[in-house]
Order: C-alpha cells, then sequence, then structure tokens
C-alpha cells in the first residue's frame, strides 16, 4: 500500500531519516502499522516524507505502487493519506462542524467555486454529521473549537483525517496528554473509524500499541532496526535496549 | 464527580517551603480554581493527580505568579509572594517546566539552555547537562525549534535543573516521551529531590507518578479533593480511574 | 431551546441583514444629492479598492502594502484604452482592471512565497518597481504630467456630467462589491480564512496553500483594479501619484477604519477618509497628516475591529446574542502568535521545502 | 579605474550610511518584533534636534551627537510603553501600521512647525575638506561618517553576540512569561533595546544634519528603503542587514555611474530576486518568514 | 478689445460678486514656493485694486477662495471642478506641479471660466494642452533654460555637464538647456538621470570630476537641490572650477542651504524681491501680512490677479470669453511684469527675466537678501516662440 525506497532525509549533513542504507518500510494494505522509536529517532520527520510536507534528500515513496516522491502536501492528501499532528491542530474560531465541511471541501469539486455561496458546503450535512457522531462529537456540531476539551480536541482530529475517507491514515502520537480514560475512548476511536483502512501509527505508548498495532517497525537514529508483531519486537534485544528500558522487556 | 472533600489545612511531611491559602483563580468570568489550599514540605515530592481540565497547569502558574489568583494567598519559604512578580519569584527559587515544553524556537539549543538565571547552589552545569541528555548536547547549535517533541521536552527539563531552583513545579514532563527516557526522568527527578529539592508535579501517567513521588493531590473541577499516599495510590488505583478519569 | 434560540436570532440577523442592505442601497442612490457628485464617485472607488484590501489582509492575512500598484496599473490602462483606442469606458475599466490582474500574477507568484511583513514588503517593492517604470515610460505614462482628460464615451450619452457618471460607476462598483462579498462567502473564501489561521493544516487536508494565495491576490488585484479604473474615468485623469505607495497607505487606512475582515466596514472608511481629505482641502487646517495618522492610532489602539466591527459589536451586544455571525469570521484582531501548529509550518518550511 | 574606485568607495559610504540606519530598524525588529515604520521620522528628529539645540543654545554638532540620541531615546521609550507594547501580542503588521500613523504625526508636526523647506546646519570645521588617498579623494565628513558607521555596526554586533543581550531581548519577545519564570526582569531588557534602536536612529539623523538636506519629509522615502535592505538582510538578523545595506549601497551607485536610468529601481529589484531565491532573505532565520 | 458695456455692475457680474480662487499647495512639497503666500498674494491684488477703483470697481464684492491639494494631481482636480461647477469662481490662479495645472487647464476649458496659471513649469500649458481659457503668467522650463543654458554659453562657458531628477521636468529642463547650450555653440559632454527624490549625488559628483565641464547644471529642486549642493562642496567641485548652474531655484532654497555655500551660484528667475524699489515695496507690504519674503511665485500671483481684475474692469463684466478678449494681446508693466505683453497666439504672458547669481555671503544684508543681478534678458527673448501645437488664433 504504501512503501519507501532507501528514503533519506537529511538537515544540513544530518541523517534524521534513513542510517546507512535509507529506510525501507513496507505498510501492507489494511494493517495497521505502528512505528516506535526513542525520541529523535526520525518518525515525525518519516511522517512528513510521507504525507509531502517535506521533501526526501533521496529515495523513493510509492502509494498502491504509484511513485508520489517530491509530490506537494496536497496532492498527496487528495490521494488519499491523511494525517493528524502530534499537537492538537484545531482552528479555534471555528465551529467543530466546519473542520469537518471544510475537509470534505478539499476532497469536493466545490473547493474553486468563488462565487457560489458558502451555503453549498450544506450538501456536505449529512456526511459531516456522519463523522461527527463517528467520534463521538455528534452533539457538539456547533461549539467552537477552541472551547473543546483536550480529548475533545484529538476526537475533532481525528475527525477530520477520517472525513477525507482516506485510504491511509497518519496518526502522528495521538494519545499525547491524554488520561488513562481517555486514552482507552481514542483506542475505541480508532478502533471503530478503522473500517478496512491503512493506518500508520506515532505512539510512545506501548499499552496503546499492543491493543492496536498488526505491525510494529522500530526506527532508531533513521535507521529501521526492526519490524514484526507486537510480541516479536517486544522481546527484540535491541529494541528493549534502545527503547523500552531493561525492567519492562 | 462524586464527593468533594473540603481540605482546609493539609498534612505537611518536613518544614513547609511552599503553602497555598484558599486560592481560586480563573478565565474570564469562569473560575477554574476554587480555594485551593495546600502545603508542601522540604524535600517532598507531591504529585497532582487530575483529569484534563482540572485546573492543574493553572494552579502551578498561579504559584508561578503568572496568572493572576482572584483570592487567597501563597507563601513560599515563609514569605508571602502573593503579588510578586514571576521574576522575583524565580530569583527566590521557584522553578517551573511549562506544559507544553516552552521551547524557544528562534533560540539554539545551548541558548536556550544558557538562558535561565543560575539560582541555588544545586543547579547543574552545563557538562552534567550534556552527560545526562546527551541528544541535546549533539544538537547544541541547532535551532531548538526544530527538535524533535521528545527532544524538546528533555530540553525543557534540563533548562529548570540549570537553575538549580528550591521548589520544581513540573507540568508533565513525561509527555511524548519514550519508555526508555521516562525512566531516566524519573532517576533524574529522584536525584533532585534526594539533594533536598522539592518537587510539585502534574502527571497523568498514575504508574510514573508513583514511582517518584512519594504524595499526591487529587485536584477534581479546581478543588482539592483527596490526597493520598502511594500505598493508596496502589490500592485506589481502579477506584481513581473509574472517578477520576486519569 | 438553544436551536430555537439560534434559528430565531439567525432569522432576525437575516432581516436586519436586508434592511441594512436596503439602507445602504437606498443612501448609495442618493448620495450624490448629499455630497458633491465627484466626492461620490470618489468614495464609490475608493470604497471597493479598500475592499480589496480588505479581502486579502482581513479575511487571508496578507496585509499588501502594494495595492498602488494594481490601482495605479489600471488606471493607466483604463486611461490608455479610452484614448488611444476610444473604447467606450465600461469597457475601457474592464481593460484596466484585467490589466491590473495580469500584473498581479507574476507578483503573486513571488509574494505568496512570504509571509507576515515581508508579504507586505515584497508587494511594496514591487509596486514601487512599477511606479519607476511608469516614471521612466513617460512616452505611454505622460511621466508626471500624467494622462489628462480621458473621455468618457458611451453609447452616445452625456456622461460628462459627474452626475450621471456616478450611477455608472456605482453599477460597476456595486457588481465589485458582489464579486468581494461573495468570494469572502464562498467555500473559497472560507479556504482562506481557514489557511489564514493555519496554513500546515490547510495543506494537510488537501488544500494548495500557495494555489488559493495567488487567488486572492490576483482576485484582489482585479477588484483595485475596476476600482482605478473607475477614478481614473472619474477624474479624467491618471497620474503618477495613483502607484505611489502612499495610495496603498490610503488604502489600508480606509479599511483599518472601517473595520478590517468587515468588508463593508471598508465602504465606512472610505467614505469617512474621502470627505475628511475633502474638508481638510478647503477648512484651512492644514494638519492632514496628523489627522490622518491620528485616526490610524486610536483605531488601532481601542477599535481594532474598525468603526463596524465597534458598531456591530454594539448591535450584539444590544441584541444580547449571536455569534452565529461573527464565528466564521476571522477574529479582526487577527490570531497572536500563530497557532500550535505554526512551528510545524516553520519546520516543513525549510529550505528543502517545495 | 580611478572612477570605478571612486564609485565603489562612493557605495560604501553610502552602504555605511544606510547600515547605521538599518541597524537601529533590524534590532528592533529582530528583538521586539516591532516593524517599526517611523523609524523614518526618528532620524528626521535626530537631524531636527541637532538644528534645534543649535539654534536655540548653540550646541556644537559634537554635544548633539550625545544629547539628541537620549532625548529621543527617551522619548521612544515613553511611546513603546504607551502605545506599542500594547499591539505586541499581535501580528507584526499591526504596529507596523500603528507606527505608519506614528509617523505621519510626528512628520506633520515637524512641518507645521519648520514648514517644508529645508533647515540649514554647518558642519564641524575639523571634518570640513576632503582626504586625499592617492589618486583618490574623498570628503572627511563622508569619510568619518563610514568610519563611524563601520565602528558601531561592529560595536552592536559584538554586543549582541558576546553578551547575552541579543538572546534574552529574542527569548523574551517570543515567550514573555517563561522568561520571566526564569527570573528574567523582561522589561529590563527589552527596554534598553528599544531605546538603543531609537537612538540609533536619531544619532544617524544628527550625522545626516550636515550633509543632506535637514527637512520634514526627510525619513518619508529612505524608511521604505530601509525596510527593503533588512528584509534583503532577513529581518531577524541584524548581521544580515548590515550586508544588505552595503549590497544596496554598493548597487545603487554601481548604477547610478554606468546604468543611471535604473538607479532609482536597484533596492526593489534586488528586494524581489533576493526573496524569489530566499523568501526570508540573505540571512534570514526561516521562522522569522512567518 | 471693446470697451465698457453700459451694463449694471449687478448684471456684468455673475452672481453679484466676483470670486477669484487660489487652489495651491498648503501642505505638500510646494507650500513654501506657494501655499499660504499665494493666497495672500492674491488677496493684496483684491485689496489694491478695491483702492485703486472704490466705487468705480465693476466688481463690487470680491471673494477670495482657496483650497489646498496637498500636492495632489486628483485632489487639485476635484477641488477645481467644485469651484467652477459650485462655488462660482470666475478665475483660478497658481496651481504649483504640471499635473496638477494640466486638469485644472481642462476643467477651465470645460467650465469655460479663467485659469492662470503662475506656479507650474510645463510648457505643455501653452503648448499641446493649451485652450482659450488658460494662461501661463510667470517662469517655464523655456524660460529657466534660455536664462541659464543661453546667456551663460554666450559669456563663454562652453562645457556643460547636466544632472537632472528623472522626470518630466528634469527631462524637459534637460532637453531645453541643451538645446540652447548646443544653439550658442557650447557642449553637452554628458547628462546624469538620477532618481527622485534622492539624497546622494555622489556617483555625480565623480562623474563631473572626472569629465571637468566648465559648470555642471542641476535641475534639482527643493531638498533635492539642498543635497546636491551640500554634496557639490563637499566633493570640491568649486575647486575644481566648476560652476554650478541651477535650473530652478527660489530664495527659499539659498535660505534652508545657507547663503556660504551657495554664494557664486548662477541661475535664473523672472523676479526677485530686492530687483527695485517698486519690488521691495510690495515686498514689505506682503513681508507685514505674512512675516516672510515673498517668492517670484507669489509676485507672481499678484500680477496675474492684478492683471485679471484690470481686465475684468475693462471688459466690465466677468464673463470669460470678454475678460479673455481684453488679456490676449495685452501689453502692460507692473511690480512683477516689465515690458509684458499677452500673447494671443499661445497666451503665454511675456515679460524680462534675469540671469542672477548668490551674492557672497558677507555682502548678505538680511535674511532672504541673497540674489544679484548678473544680466537682465528682454522679454522678446526671454520665452520661447509660440508653439506650433497650439494655435489660438
Ligand atoms: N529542520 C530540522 N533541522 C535539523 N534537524 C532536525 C530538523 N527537524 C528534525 N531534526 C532532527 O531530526 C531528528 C528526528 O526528528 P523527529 O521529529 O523525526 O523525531 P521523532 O522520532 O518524531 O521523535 P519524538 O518521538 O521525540 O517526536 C531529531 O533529532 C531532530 O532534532
Ligand atoms: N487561556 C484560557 N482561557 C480560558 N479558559 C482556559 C484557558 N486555559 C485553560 N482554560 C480552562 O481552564 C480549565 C483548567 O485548565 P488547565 O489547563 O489548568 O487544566 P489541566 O488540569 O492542566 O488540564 P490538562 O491535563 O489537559 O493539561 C479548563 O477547563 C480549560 O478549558
Ligand atoms: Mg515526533
Ligand atoms: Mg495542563
Amino acid at each position: 500500500m504504501l512503501r519507501t525506497e532507501r528514503l533519506v532525509k537529511e538537515f544540513r549533513g544530518f541523517r534524521a531519516v534513513g542510517g546507512k542504507d535509507g529506510v525501507d518500510l513496507a505498510v501492507r494494505e489494511g494493517e495497521t502499522h505502528a512505528l516506535v522509536g526513542p525520541n529523535g529517532a526520525g518518525k515525525t520527520t518519516l511522517f512528513n516524507l510521507l504525507s509531502g510536507a517535506l521533501a526526501p534528500s533521496s529515495g523513493r515513496i510509492y502509494l498502491r505502487e504509484r511513485e508520489v516522491t517530491g509530490l506537494p502536501a496536497h496532492t498527496i492528501a487528495r490521494l488519499g493519506v491523511a494525517r493528524s499532528f502530534q499537537v492538537s491542530s484545531v482552528f479555534d474560531d471555528r465551529t467543530v462542524r466546519s473542520h469537518v465541511d471544510l475537509t470534505l471541501l478539499a476532497h469536493s469539486s466545490l473547493r474553486t467555486r468563488f462565487l457560489t455561496s458558502v451555503r453549498s458546503l450544506g450538501a456536505f450535512a449529512e456526511r459531516t454529521t456522519e463523522v461527527l457522531e463517528l467520534v463521538g462529537l455528534g452533539h457538539l456540531g456547533d461549539r467552537r473549537a477552541g472551547d473543546l476539551a483536550y480529548g475533545q480536541k484529538r476526537a475533532l482530529e481525528l475527525a477530520m483525517v477520517v472525513a477525507a475517507d482516506p485510504a491511509v491514515l497518519l496518526l502522528d502520537e495521538p494519545t499525547a496528554g491524554m488520561g488513562t480514560e481517555d486514552i482507552e475512548r481514542t483506542i475505541d476511536l480508532i478502533q471503530r473509524i478503522k473500517g478496512g483502512r491503512t493506518i500508520v501509527l506515532v505512539e510512545h505508548n506501548m499499552k496503546v500499541v499492543g491493543m492496536l498495532a498488526d505491525t510494529v517497525s522500530v526506527l532508531q537514529a533513521g535507521e529501521l532496526i526492526a519490524s514484526g508483531t507486537y510480541s516479536d519486537v517486544r522481546s527484540d534485544p535491541r529494541v528493549v535496549d534502545a527503547y523500552l528500558g531493561a525492567h519492562r522487556a | 464527580m462524586s464527593v468533594v472533600i473540603r481540605v482546609s489545612s493539609m498534612p505537611t511531611w518536613g518544614r513547609t517551603v511552599l503553602e497555598l491559602r484558599h486560592v481560586s483563580a480563573g478565565y474570564g468570568e469562569a473560575t477554574v480554581l476554587h480555594e485551593v489550599s495546600l502545603q508542601v514540605g522540604q524535600g517532598d515530592v507531591v504529585t497532582l493527580i487530575g483529569r484534563n481540565g482540572a485546573g492543574k497547569s493553572t494552579l502551578l502558574r498561579s504559584i508561578m505568579g503568572l496568572h493572576p489568583i482572584s483570592s487567597g494567598s501563597i507563601k513560599f519559604l515563609g514569605r508571602d509572594i502573593t503579588r510578586l512578580r514571576p521574576h522575583r519569584r524565580a530569583r527566590m527559587g521557584l522553578g517551573w517546566v511549562q506544559d507544553d515544553r516552552g521551547i524557544y524556537s528562534s533560540l539554539t539549543v545551548e541558548e536556550n539552555l544558557r538562558l535561565p538565571r543560575v539560582i541555588g547552589a544545586n543547579a547543574w552545569a552545563e557538562e552534567r547537562l550534556f552527560g545526562t541528555f546527551p541528544v541535546l548536547g549533539q544538537r547544541r547549535r541547532q535551532m531548538a525549534g526544530s527538535l524533535s517533541g521528545g527532544e524538546q521536552q528533555m530540553l525543557a527539563l534540563a533548562r529548570v535543573l540549570r537553575m538549580g531552583a528550591d521548589v520544581v513545579l513540573c507540568d508533565e514532563p513525561t509527555e511524548g516521551l519514550a519508555p526508555v527516557i521516562v525512566d531516566q526522568i524519573a532517576e533524574i527527578l529522584r536525584e533532585v529531590a534526594s539533594s533536598g529539592a522539592t518537587i510539585l508535579l502534574v502527571e497523568q501517567n498514575l504508574r510514573f507518578a508513583t514511582t517518584v513521588a512519594h504524595k499526591h493531590f487529587l485536584i477534581a473541577e479546581g478543588h482539592i479533593v483527596d490526597h493520598l499516599d502511594n500505598s493508596d495510590v496502589i490500592a485506589r488505583e481502579n477506584d481513581l480511574l473509574a472517578h477520576l478519569g486519569i | 431551546m438553544i436551536t430555537v434560540r439560534l434559528v430565531q436570532s439567525a432569522r432576525r440577523n437575516q432581516t436586519a441583514g436586508w434592511a441594512l442592505l436596503g439602507a445602504g442601497a437606498l443612501l448609495a442612490l442618493m448620495l450624490p444629492w448629499l455630497v458633491y457628485p465627484p466626492i461620490a464617485v470618489d468614495i464609490l472607488a475608493w470604497a471597493l479598492f479598500a475592499m480589496s484590501i480588505d479581502i486579502l489582509f482581513g479575511y487571508a492575512g496578507m496585509l499588501s502594502f502594494g495595492h498602488a500598484a494594481f490601482w495605479g496599473v489600471s488606471a493607466y490602462a483604463t486611461g490608455l484604452a479610452a484614448i488611444e483606442l476610444g473604447v467606450p469606458f465600461p469597457l475601457a475599466i474592464l481593460v484596466g482592471a484585467v490589466s491590473a490582474a495580469l500584473v498581479a500574477v507574476p507578483i503573486g507568484l513571488v509574494a505568496v512565497r512570504t509571509h507576515g511583513i515581508y508579504f507586505t514588503m515584497v508587494t511594496l517593492a514591487f509596486a514601487q518597481l512599477i511606479y519607476y517604470i511608469a516614471n521612466r515610460w513617460s512616452s505611454l505614462t505622460g511621466g508626471e504630467n500624467g494622462l489628462q482628460g480621458i473621455p468618457r464615451d458611451f453609447v452616445g450619452l452625456e456622461w460628462s456630467d459627474p452626475f450621471v457618471y456616478y450611477h455608472a460607476a456605482l453599477l460597476i462598483v456595486a457588481i465589485g462589491f458582489w464579486v468581494a462579498w461573495r468570494s469572502v462567502n464562498s467555500p473559497t473564501g472560507q479556504v482562506l480564512v481557514a489557511l489564514r489561521a493555519n496554513p500546515a493544516r490547510v495543506r494537510a487536508l488537501g488544500f494548495s496553500v500557495e494555489r488559493y494565495r495567488v487567488f486572492a491576490f490576483v482576485l484582489s488585484a482585479f477588484l483595485a483594479g475596476i476600482a482605478g479604473g473607475v477614478y481614473a474615468i472619474g477624474h479624467r485623469m491618471v497620474t503618477l501619484q495613483d502607484l505611489y505607495w502612499t495610495t496603498s497607505g490610503e488604502g489600508i487606512a480606509m479599511a483599518v477604519l472601517g473595520g478590517t475582515a468587515t468588508l463593508f466596514g471598508s465602504i465606512v472608511g472610505a467614505a469617512l477618509l474621502v470627505l475628511l481629505e475633502d474638508f481638510l482641502a478647503t477648512s484651512g487646517i492644514e494638519a492632514t497628516g496628523s489627522v490622518t495618522g491620528a485616526v490610524f492610532v486610536l483605531i488601532l489602539l481601542f477599535f481594532r475591529g474598525g468603526i463596524w466591527g465597534a458598531v456591530s459589536a454594539a448591535l450584539a451586544r444590544l441584541r444580547g446574542t449571536s455569534q452565529d455571525d461573527v464565528l466564521e469570521r476571522p477574529p479582526p484582531t487577527g490570531p497572536a502568535v500563530p497557532p500550535s501548529n505554526a512551528a510545524e509550518e516553520a519546520t516543513t518550511q525549510g529550505s528543502d521545502v517545495k | 579605474m580611478t572612477t570605478f574606485l571612486q564609485a565603489s568607495l562612493n557605495g560604501l559610504v553610502s552602504g555605511g550610511f544606510y547600515a547605521l540606519l538599518a541597524i537601529g530598524l533590524a534590532v528592533i525588529y529582530g528583538m521586539l518584533r516591532v516593524a517599526n515604520f517611523a523609524h523614518g521620522a526618528v532620524y528626521m528628529l535626530g537631524a531636527f534636534g541637532a538644528v534645534i539645540l543649535y539654534d536655540m543654545f548653540g550646541t556644537p554638532f559634537w554635544a548633539a551627537l550625545v544629547v539628541v540620541p537620549v532625548v529621543i531615546a527617551a522619548g521612544g521609550v515613553v511611546v513603546e510603553r504607551t502605545l506599542i507594547r500594547r499591539l505586541v501580542p499581535l501580528d507584526p503588521v499591526y504596529n507596523f501600521l500603528l507606527t505608519f500613523g506614528l509617523a505621519l504625526i510626528i512628520q506633520d508636526l515637524v512641518r507645521l512647525n519648520y514648514g517644508v523647506v529645508g533647515q540649514p546646519y554647518a558642519k564641524p570645521a575639523a571634518l570640513e575638506g576632503r582626504i586625499n588617498f592617492g589618486p583618490l579623494e574623498y570628503p572627511t565628513y563622508q569619510f568619518v561618517v563610514l568610519i563611524a558607521s563601520i565602528a558601531l555596526t561592529c560595536g552592536v554586533w559584538l554586543a549582541l553576540n558576546k553578551t547575552k543581550v541579543g538572546m534574552v531581548v529574542r527569548a523574551a519577545t517570543e515567550r514573555p512569561s517563561l522568561t520571566e519564570a526564569f527570573g528574567v526582569n523582561v522589561n529590563v531588557w527589552m527596554i534598553p533595546v528599544f531605546a538603543f534602536g531609537v537612538a540609533l536612529a536619531a544619532l544617524a539623523g544628527v550625522m545626516a544634519a550636515p550633509m543632506r538636506s535637514v527637512n520634514s519629509a526627510m525619513g518619508a522615502d529612505i524608511v521604505i528603503i530601509l525596510f527593503a535592505v533588512i528584509i534583503i538582510g532577513g529581518m531577524g538578523s541584524v548581521l544580515g542587514a548590515v550586508l544588505a545595506a552595503y549590497l544596496v549601497g554598493f548597487l545603487q551607485e554601481l548604477a547610478q555611474m554606468y546604468v543611471p536610468a535604473a538607479a532609482g529601481a536597484t533596492t526593489f529589484i534586488l528586494m524581489a530576486v533576493v526573496l524569489a531565491v530566499r523568501p526570508s532573505g540573505l540571512l534570514g532565520r526561516q521562522e522569522a518568514a512567518r | 478689445g471693446g470697451g465698457p458695456t453700459a451694463l449694471g455692475d449687478d448684471q456684468a457680474i455673475s452672481n453679484g460678486k466676483l470670486t477669484l480662487a487660489v487652489v495651491t499647495d498648503m501642505s505638500g512639497t510646494y507650500s513654501a514656493l506657494t501655499g499660504k503666500g499665494s493666497l495672500e498674494a492674491v488677496k493684496m491684488a483684491v485689496d489694491d485694486y478695491q483702492e485703486k477703483y472704490g466705487s468705480d470697481a465693476v466688481a463690487q464684492e470680491i471673494e477670495v477662495l482657496s483650497a489646498d491639494h496637498q500636492n495632489e494631481p486628483d485632489i487639485a482636480n476635484t477641488k477645481a471642478r467644485e469651484l467652477f461647477d459650485r462655488q462660482g469662481a470666475d478665475a483660478i490662479f497658481d496651481v504649483p506641479s504640471s499635473a496638477a495645472a494640466l486638469a485644472v487647464a481642462d476643467l477651465a476649458e470645460e467650465f469655460q471660466r479663467i485659469y492662470i496659471n503662475v506656479a507650474a513649469g510645463s510648457t505643455d500649458l501653452t503648448g499641446s494642452a493649451c485652450n482659450e481659457y488658460t494662461y501661463h503668467w510667470a517662469y517655464d522650463t523655456e524660460m529657466l533654460a534660455r536664462g541659464s543654458a543661453a546667456t551663460l554659453t554666450q559669456r563663454g562657458e562652453k562645457n556643460w555637464y547636466i544632472v537632472y531628477p528623472d522626470y518630466q521636468f528634469g527631462q524637459d529642463m534637460t532637453a531645453a538647456f541643451t538645446t540652447h547650450i548646443e544653439a550658442n555653440g557650447g557642449k553637452v559632454l554628458g547628462t546624469d538621470a538620477t532618481p527622485f527624490p534622492n539624497d546622494n549625488f555622489a556617483a555625480s559628483m565623480t562623474k563631473a570630476l572626472e569629465i571637468k565641464p566648465d559648470v555642471i547644471a542641476t535641475m534639482a529642486a527643493g531638498s533635492d537641490l539642498t543635497n546636491f549642493v551640500k554634496q557639490y562642496n563637499e566633493f570640491g567641485l568649486a575647486e575644481a572650477g566648476i560652476e554650478l548652474a541651477v535650473g530652478a531655484m527660489f530664495d527659499t532654497d539659498v535660505e534652508s542651504i545657507g547663503a556660504t555655500q551657495m554664494s557664486g551660484t548662477l541661475y535664473t528667475t523672472d523676479w526677485f524681491w530686492n530687483q527695485d524699489d517698486e519690488a521691495r515695496e510690495w515686498a514689505d507690504d506682503f513681508k507685514a501680512r505674512l512675516d516672510v519674503r515673498p517668492t517670484a511665485v507669489h509676485a507672481g500671483d499678484y500680477s496675474a490677479a492684478t492683471q485679471y481684475l484690470e481686465a475684468v474692469q475693462r471688459a466690465g463684466t466677468d464673463d470669460a470669453d470678454a475678460v479673455a478678449e481684453e488679456l490676449d494681446g495685452h501689453e502692460f508693466e507692473d511690480m512683477f511684469a516689465r515690458n509684458a505683453r499677452v500673447r494671443s497666439e499661445d497666451h503665454r504672458m511675456i515679460h524680462d527675466s534675469y540671469l542672477t547669481v548668490v551674492k557672497e555671503a558677507k555682502d548678505v544684508q538680511e535674511a532672504f537678501d541673497y540674489t544679484e543681478l548678473v544680466e537682465t534678458i528682454p522679454a522678446d527673448e526671454a520665452f520661447g516662440p509660440p508653439s506650433s501645437s497650439c494655435d489660438l488664433g
């Protein structure tokens, strides 16, 4: 589904992603693929490459065997790759509904209409309601996004990702900063929205990884050092050493 | 929230260094902290536990003088600091780690570290910081805004260590950190406490909280509703999760 | 309960809106009886010009200090079309506006790569460049003397009477107002507002941020062009003054005075400043700069929403309702520090950004 | 060849003068995020300060050099505390507009009192005449201005890079409350920096008085060039501003020498080219471009 | 022209009063040269007219209006229109800057009222843009060039170097200078266009020192001129034997640079306040009213208004066609204009002009006492012949 070949990203000579030979990552269609690794391993950078926010220094990226290397972020988004942000990134002054409307707009021919009334966005009403129900924000559609609680903002973040009806979801630390209860709700939510989609997930919370991931890849210093099922990876000594810490193994 | 336990006077563990009396604060019309009173003794490691939006960060900001309180008083080292400007409080020995990390993106890593004033004798030297967080050493000339999320978190903690504050207010220092680093942070906090400093920690991760702290305040909707020690927390974990959603 | 109130207030707002529009239209038709007709024409042209600046600044967050270029280019193109080709004036104005839009394309392509105060200064630089070119190319532009005696022909009617011309101008400018209002309240307009708050987010949703910015820029230039054309025909002359940066400053002043991100505030701002300038010209008060400057300072310090913003806030407070009509608009103050994702935007904007 | 050398020297002198004016602007923007459109008006006030002091008290040039910047900087601080400060949390374009309004007022008040006609101001006798450099000869005064400008530029650069000032003020601008929480009294650092930026503009004004026409509009157009300069240099960067100032001065002089028709436009062409290639200017830090 | 008609005063004068309007720059660049002084000069002309004719005056009630165009041509346009259209102005005077003047000339034709330009220097007003109702009263670029370029070349200054601001006025002046220099056997060794405004002329100075002409002429005005002169002295052009000629200069310019720096500078003017007793007397009156010395433009406004009022008096009406008929071909002599005649072909008022030099600082007796006559250029030679592009018959 999503595949990289010898992918490298350098910042002024510092190789944030790539290690020795570049990263070869393969994400199968329909799986949930967790990306873990120490801080600064290059996970977010890899996300930025996959979503087109950054251009790779070398290497290639394929989406459904079509090469998307170097395409701009908005094109990749329209090809069906949606990402969430590590820090919630909502528009404080807009209603919850309009966030979803905006996402739907990006994928509709209305997006270039400038002499059409905003009311034309009403066409999305049904779908918007559906998406909000799905993430559990159905009753908050008219709330100002800035007034939402932290967990609700994360849910809205997910709503924007889901609304695009993407083939691939890139989720960057969806549970960061959440309490246990919110974490469980979010796991539940991700499971609900999944429905056959491919998900790439960055997480530091191993419980979340354990519950969601079909495959886990471990990145260290920009290099892919292990890949496999959760339990395989968990017991890999290199992973224990570099990431988990001895007593958690 | 089922029960609200009103606490008028809190127990202390050791000589009181920080004391809040009936502190209320809010944003605009909304009151977020309701008559919060608490005391923290020297060398204590204390956590504030509560769900998102309970008012934990607001409380720390109020102690630091960055958020105006509408009533109540705050005493630090026996002196009333309620009206003191934040920089004066800092110079008296209060340190603060901001919840969103508060990285200066227009400064390099090194400049970020050099900015805080060195206050106490326990201040960490630069070499010691780089020894503890080697990744920061490697990135010392990089603009701090381009650090990874976790690296920024380390930098935020490192900065406050450099001050050598007597009381460290630490707002979610483990958010977004790899498990191995979380362990390391716990280690560091214990080390800081053992050198005589006091730590007031906001934390959502109960496990982490119990490994570093001895005492815990439960905060809900702006009220301090209970205070527990480690054994209470472990015993009541499920109960806490159910009631407080932590 | 709450929904009912919202619906009621929406309906009330709508009626209020229509009433306001009706009153405005009536006032517009009566204007040449109330003020000297050429002044009324000036108000129209400046109002559309200020509005074109407000679309960019108030909604898309891009403050152009180079809009004099579009006003001026269109004025010259309009004048030349009327003088040299003898085309009727509505067509000449269209020629002018299209020229302005064409000039805006390359400028926009470079300028949208920058943000904030950089954008402001880049647009200024290009406008100054065009000013120098116009000054040098005096065979075309008449240099310092400008173009004089622009004809005002159309279907053999007597348009030389400013009173008559006002109504033609009103029609043209009203179309401009409508385009401005429509595009701000269109899907595209929504994208622009969102983009101002958080470009990285909007890009990740699948919108081409640069393309929207350029589009907004060119559209705004087109509207500024209509305004410049109407003005040129109204005065029957064009001078270098029209291309000078002070013209941009005046347009911004009007937009800010009326209230940014209010669109119709621009009309109020333009009317007030044109009348003020007209008054000062014969009042014997020489402190024109101080008066304009003080207006700026006071508005920015005390009524950042401008006159329109202050009045509508007061009305809303009176009615005691309705955040719904304020909601979809950007706050008049603009985002303080760009919000949470700005850091991400900054890193993804690194030297290797495409 | 001599002509070219002479033109280069002209370029250097002109660049030095731009640098003198631009660093104040760059310091104020780079550290405090205030895009001060009134910088040109302050420059003009500096020149008028020298003229007025001479007319009223017969104050000599050398004394004016010290007194005028101090007095004007004090005024600048008052304006900063009462007006500019309130808009600092907003997008910098708001302060840009505010200072635009202030510039209009300042210029207008000076014009109302002194008219549009230039004010005479004599050069100090010691700096009359010309210096000989082999094949070249240069007006002493202009040369001294160049030296002063280089010295000041170096001084500012050292002050910002060898002390904590630059760092602390940038930090305080980015996150004022956090910086206080680190024990830094933000105002103690920020006020002097603003004052210093203002003083530099006033100083440039005093230095300009003997060699330029002193009139109320003298700062109106130059401020546009100065903004172009600091944008070419990259708005956060003081070093960039200085480099760009010399670059602009140099190119203008060469253009005036060899392609006079383009002289007026050189700065803006340069700016368009630089920004097309590097949207944040020559040495601009990326986040400054936001 | 026909003599006074037998009509009564109330019918002879439209709306019962004569309205003179001064459209000028009260706050912009030209405000010292024109501005309040222009308005005052016109008022003085009205006072003198009323004093002179008393109850015999055709216009018993005279009103003087003014508008400040802030040096913006479009304001000038609107204000002039309003004055003609709504405020019944019979004649407009002054109007600095050629763009504004040309706009007002257009309006004069549209409304068929009189416009007498004093402050703008463009020859287009009596050339391609001339019309029956527009007059050009004082200096123009051709006059300035003839006075300085022709006279100086004849006096032996053969080699010239010209620095001009790169806009219409500068270009026109340079063209006119070049024509007259070459016509008199001189040579223009080089010209140098500079931006406008400009405060740095180092490159021009460098080039001049390289070329070593007899005269360096600058077409800069206002503060640019100040900068130019300061740098001319700094770079030592005077010591290198290069004389300075200025295209257009007024006493206000000398005042702003200081006589020391300016002395020896040559320029052409059509009036200076201490040229003779009559001028001085008027200048004293003027000073009593405004506390400054008048510029040549102020004197020109006085003359224009006076001659306009005289024409009304002769015509017995304020009807523009009748007044124009009285003005056309009229020969006169007044405080401002000597050996003067209004050419009917192009409405250029021709009169003597003067090549002058700035006095040595030690000879300066009082403020604004800067000018010394070098040579008088007779009216017939002072201005160019009527332009072929203008034929008012
Ligand atoms: N623009 C940049 N310039 C220089 N170095 C950078 C830049 N962006 C990222 N880096 C570096 O690249 C490395 C990888 O960063 P990245 O954000 O991808 O880490 P991460 O795996 O997401 O870590 P975390 O779990 O802490 O979020 C880090 O060491 C970071 O400092
Ligand atoms: N700037 C603000 N303006 C208005 N309300 C605010 C603001 N900041 C916080 N609040 C509100 O105050 C309450 C307490 O917020 P606070 O940040 O102190 O909670 P917290 O306990 O730290 O939560 P978290 O665990 O999510 O960090 C919340 O309901 C929040 O919505
Ligand atoms: Mg990351
Ligand atoms: Mg918090």
